[in-house]
């Protein structure tokens, strides 16, 4: 007998979705048979908009595609128009992007830790590891004067220089993030009820992960080792030493390892920008912005952000302002085709648990 | 006729004492999951507040009249379960109505509010509360077994069904039941996990999954109402464990410090701890809990 | 027995109290402005100090907070939300965007001034509002509770013409999506 | 034929071999653009996925050049083995713009194709979840396309809060304000607005 199927609108008002978005499930008794996402909520139409502004003034638009971490999307903006400009970036001020970036992925790693404990009812988490996050917040907001949305990273280098003391201030909260780490493991990743939950829930299979186009932990945790820092590196990635790692068991846990560790390999790939950052110049000036005209061309630009690859493609027609700017995150893969596949013959209680473990975030997939 | 005035009096000052320290209890709990946090919290009093501010809103909704009912089913159950446990011992106070056979009435009664929260949540058609409901049911068929099984251990032990039988036993310290039979605590305790609603177990009102689960479609008075049985039922439960395991207490002093602590088991338990699915949860009951209930009868009865 | 004019005004005293000191916030990240609610939440600057929570559904919440911007596409979804809220209900606008559009005064889908739509209580700028700008918007509210000016709901119910009419100017299809409860 | 230590040089020989009428040139490192008639591109990218190994479907993007009444698609593929891009561009006539579904090769290319749709009315045969997908209730012009006017669209429709006008130029408004003298270089500035 075939139980009766009834229709669950999981969003956009709901407190275990990721965002504001909306999964439509079709449920017979707890299991889904069918998931159906809908999207659009946060549509700003910002390629639009960076059609009508000039190139400067598409960094602040950039940075809000992604709330957790905009800092990616400085840094494809500005590369790709450096790459089609041709314009050199000093030495020093690609040092200082790669901290950022890495300061932003710590950050977002303690937001997702919080997101996916709070997920399945752990509250304590979220409240340790976004308070914590707070602290790296605290230095970008000393290093850009923002806390969330930094608009730092631009075209011909960074914004402005390191404060005076302030790699002395990011190695002290370094510390303290490295040491808050086996409180982490107690609570959370040791956890044999996480354990058991993550386990065998949530699987992409190693073959339908490169067929479904998913990108960052989430195939990293389906067993295949592809990171744009190594594959393909921009800035200095390629004189930093560090691993990336992969798990094997393709379901949340496994994804969950491998964030875990790439926390770790961040705060030391931070250690070791700031030993061998150089002196010198920050900024390669751009000329008057609002009259700076960049040359025809085209760029598809790639970075690892912490839940997986940000791509841009921008096209330039000679005027002042983009002609194209496209996006694609992460999520624009994860959050409508992936999650409608994975999420079918899931337990209805593992939605929102999955949807934390890919890294939905719906700002990105509108835009 | 004559009107047993003590009584009548205790009937109406039980009540209010439970749901004074039950929701003081929800404020002392919040500071201590605050704490534990690295936070410092809301004040003592603030589940006061939002319960006189949950009865001052405004209820515009209806859903028919069963969704009207079921706060007040939940409330009844609470106060009916109350009125059948002493609260504290050999006080004609606050014996209340309980009787010789009232373990059994109480296992009977404190599933009938669930119930009638399930009757009314199907009609507000909200599908998140009727999964509530229906996870509510299940995990409450999950932790049933090893609590009955262990109350039927201690029955057949002391040859009683009364809870003032129970509390005669334990005349002094030693002979409390908790050291008397174990392994039935350790079953009940576990089923007591299960109870209290906090995690691993909180699949019912589970945020993340399914809103709030049965409450999502009761606000303002209706929600206070459900707090307030929520407050009297958890002081009911506290009650009966002192008065079952811990051998009651004498005075408000020793109660409170005696549930105070058995609180701390679920509470700190569940700050702890991520939540079970449903059917992990029921697993888990049906595993070491039964078990343990089945050997402390088996004892029991090789023994006896 | 004589109708006393003191006694209402105590029990009213008592529920703007209550009503002050207990704020549920419904969980609904509208915009990007969801970003720094974490942290008002959390450890680090813990609303729930001002008695703030998080409410799941709208049935049991207090507070609107309209996390920046409103896609057209969202703001069915919100009138829709705020209309099942129970009063006393309060809406902060929260972000620049909330006032004037912020930085999508010329985009194509997205509303502009939110206090067309619904009635706003209280607004707090920047983009995004630090914590501490949060909680001083909550302090501001509940300072308007007590003296019993935060009666946007009833100016709502009031004018409800005048919001329709704009909120119907903006959302082309008014067919609210078939909701069974 | 196989080819697991594809470079950008092998990779433009290899295409060149199969596909005459391809521009192909290398963009830079690890980038190999693909210029192509647009009834070969469903052939070359399933040759290029089945065959050089470009299993990753990073992208599918579209630019509309009005000014030569055509869009144009790009499709971006990415391969693990041999960490190399390559960038497939064709262009589509604007006044009946029409493709084929990709959804048979890469199932996310449905989300791509649902977008372009949305946003510059480009027709997808074979994908049958076309329509609404970000927008709701949207009538006329696709939004994206270039002769959509926005600006214009936004006055029309939204209620605009006045006050916004003397704040386009920060400069200007706070030595208004403030009797702040602003210097030469940055007058020039303040004369260009956004809206021109």
């Amino acid at each position: 007998m075939r139980e009766k199927e009834t229709t669950i609108y999981l969003g956009p008002q709901h407190p275990g979705i990721t965002g504001n978005m909306m999964v439509k499930l079709k449920v017979a008794g707890d299991t889904i048979v069918k998931a159906e996402t809908h999207v659009g909520y946060l549509h700003r139409a910002f390629e639009k908009l960076m059609e009508q502004r000039t190139w400067t003034q598409s960094f602040p638009i950039v940075c809000r595609i992604c709330v957790p971490e905009p800092d990616p999307n400085e840094e494809n903006l500005a590369r790709a128009i450096e790459e089609i400009e041709g314009r050199e970036v000093p030495e020093r001020a690609k040092y200082i992007r790669v901290m950022v970036l890495e300061l932003a992925r710590l950050a977002t790693y303690g937001l997702w830790m919080g997101g996916q404990s709070g997920s399945m009812g752990l509250y304590t988490m979220p409240q340790w590891t976004i308070g914590d996050r707070d602290y790296i917040l605290d230095l970008f907001e000393e290093l850009t004067g923002g806390r969330v949305y930094h608009m730092y990273i631009w075209a011909g280098g960074v914004r402005r220089d390191l404060p005076e003391g302030f790699t002395d201030r990011v190695l002290k909260t370094l510390d303290y993030l490295e040491n808050r780490l086996p409180d982490y493991d107690n609570l959370l990743f040791n956890n044999a009820l996480f354990q058991k939950r993550a386990q065998g829930v949530g699987i992409i299979p190693k073959d339908k992960a490169i067929e479904w186009g998913v990108v960052g932990p989430p195939l990293r945790g389906s067993g295949i080792k592809h990171d744009v820092r190594i594959d393909e590196p921009y800035e200095v990635y390629d004189k930093l030493n560090f691993i990336v790692p992969t798990s094997d068991g393709c379901d949340v846990w496994s994804r969950a390892l491998v964030r875990r560790q790439e926390y770790e390999q961040s705060i030391s790939i931070i250690r070791q920008v700031i030993e061998k950052m150089p002196k010198g110049d920050y900024y390669n000036k751009i000329p008057n912005p609002l009259t700076w005209q960049v040359p025809p061309g085209e760029a598809y630009v790639k970075t690892e952000s912490a839940r997986g690859e940000f791509g841009y493609y921008v096209v330039s027609d000679g005027s002042i302002k983009p002609r194209r700017v496209h996006v694609r995150g992460p999520a624009y893969v994860h959050g409508v085709s992936l999650l409608e596949k994975i999420l079918v013959g899931a337990n209805i209680a593992d939605v929102s648990f999955i949807m934390n473990s890919l890294g939905t975030c719906p700002p990105e997939i509108e835009r | 006729m004559d009107i047993n005035w003590l009584k009548v009096l205790g009937i109406i000052i039980t009540p209010i004492i439970a749901f004074i320290v039950g929701v003081a209890y929800g404020g002392i709990v919040r500071n201590i999951t605050a704490r534990v946090q690295n936070r410092f919290g809301p004040p003592v009093v603030q589940n006061f507040w939002d319960i006189i501010k949950l009865y001052s809103k405004k209820t515009t909704v209806s859903h028919g009249w069963m969704h009207h009912l079921a706060p007040v089913f939940a409330i009844t159950a609470s106060v009916t379960t109350l009125y059948f446990i002493p609260v504290l011992r050999d006080s004609k106070l606050f014996a209340n109505l309980s009787f010789s056979g009232d373990l059994i009435f109480l296992l009977y009664i404190m599933v009938f509010g669930s119930l009638g929260m399930a009757l009314g949540v199907g009609q507000s058609g909200n599908p998140n509360a009727a999964i509530g409901v229906s996870r509510g049911l299940s995990m409450m068929v999950g932790y049933e077994i090893p609590f009955v099984l262990a109350l039927v251990a201690i029955m057949i032990q002391f040859h009683t069904t009364s809870l003032n039988d129970l509390l005669a036993v334990q005349d002094k310290f030693t002979n409390w039941i908790i050291f008397q039979s174990p392994i039935a605590f350790i079953a009940a305790i576990l089923a007591f996990l299960g109870m209290m609603g906090y995690a691993p177990f909180d699949v019912v009102i589970a945020p993340a999954e399914i809103a709030s689960g049965p409450p999502s479609e009761f606000g303002g008075k209706y929600l206070g109402l459900m707090q307030t049985s929520r407050s009297i039922f958890t002081f009911a439960k506290l009650v009966l464990f002192t008065d079952i395991f811990l051998g009651g207490a004498g005075d408000f002093g020793t109660l409170i410090v005696k549930t105070f602590l058995l609180y701390m088991i679920p509470v700190l338990t569940g700050i702890v701890n991520p939540r079970f699915r449903t059917e992990q949860a029921i697993r888990f009951f049906w595993k070491w809990p039964t078990v343990f209930g089945v050997i402390a009868i088996l004892a029991v009865v090789m023994k006896g | 027995m004589t109708y006393d004019k003191n006694s209402k005004k105590i029990v009213d005293i008592i529920q703007n109290f209550a009503r002050k000191h207990s704020l549920w916030i419904l969980a609904y990240g509208t915009g990007c402005g969801a970003i720094e609610v974490p942290p008002t939440m959390t450890s680090r600057y813990d609303g729930e100090r001002f008695g703030l929570r998080g409410a799941a559904t709208p049935r049991q919440a207090d507070v609107l907070l309209i996390t920046g911007y409103l896609a057209t596409k969202t703001l069915k979804r919100v009138i829709r939300t705020y209309e099942q809220m129970q009063s006393p209900k309060y809406v902060i606008g929260f972000g620049s965007c909330t006032i004037n559009g912020g930085m999508y005064w010329d985009s194509y889908n997205t509303i502009k001034a939110l206090d067309r739509y619904l009635p706003v209580d209280v607004y707090i700028n920047g983009c995004m509002p630090r914590p501490e700008s949060v909680i001083s918007g909550f302090i501001k509210l509940q300072q308007l509770i007590s003296e019993g000016k935060a009666n946007g709901a009833e100016k709502y119910q009031k004018n409800l013409e005048w919001y329709r009419e704009n909120q119907k100017k903006v959302i082309h299809n008014w067919k609210m999506p078939d909701y069974n409860w | 034929m196989h080819i697991q230590d594809c470079t950008e040089n092998t990779c433009v020989d290899q295409i060149q071999k199969i596909f005459h009428t391809a521009e192909v040139e290398i963009q830079r490192k690890k980038r190999v653009k693909v210029k192509l008639r647009l009834d070969l591109v469903p052939l070359f990218l399933s040759y290029a996925r089945d065959y050089l190994n470009f299993k990753h479907l990073a992208h599918i993007s579209c630019v509309d050049w009005i000014e030569e009444n055509e869009f144009e698609l790009i499709f971006m593929l990415w391969s693990y083995e041999a960490s190399l891009m390559i960038m497939v561009k064709t262009r589509v006539n604007r006044e009946k713009p029409e493709f084929i579904t990709l959804s048979h090769l890469w199932p996310q290319a449905e989300t791509y194709e649902r977008e372009i749709h949305e946003m510059y009315g480009i027709n997808f045969k074979g994908n049958e979840r076309l329509g609404e997908f970000i927008l709701e209730d949207w009538e006329g012009v696709p939004p994206m396309r270039r002769d959509f006017d926005t600006i214009k669209y936004s006055k029309e429709n939204f209620y605009q809060r006045p006050g916004r006008e003397d704040a386009q130029d920060v400069r200007e408004t706070i030595s208004k304000h403030s009797g702040e003298e602003v210097p030469d270089f940055a007058k020039e500035f303040s004369i260009r607005r956004i809206e021109e």
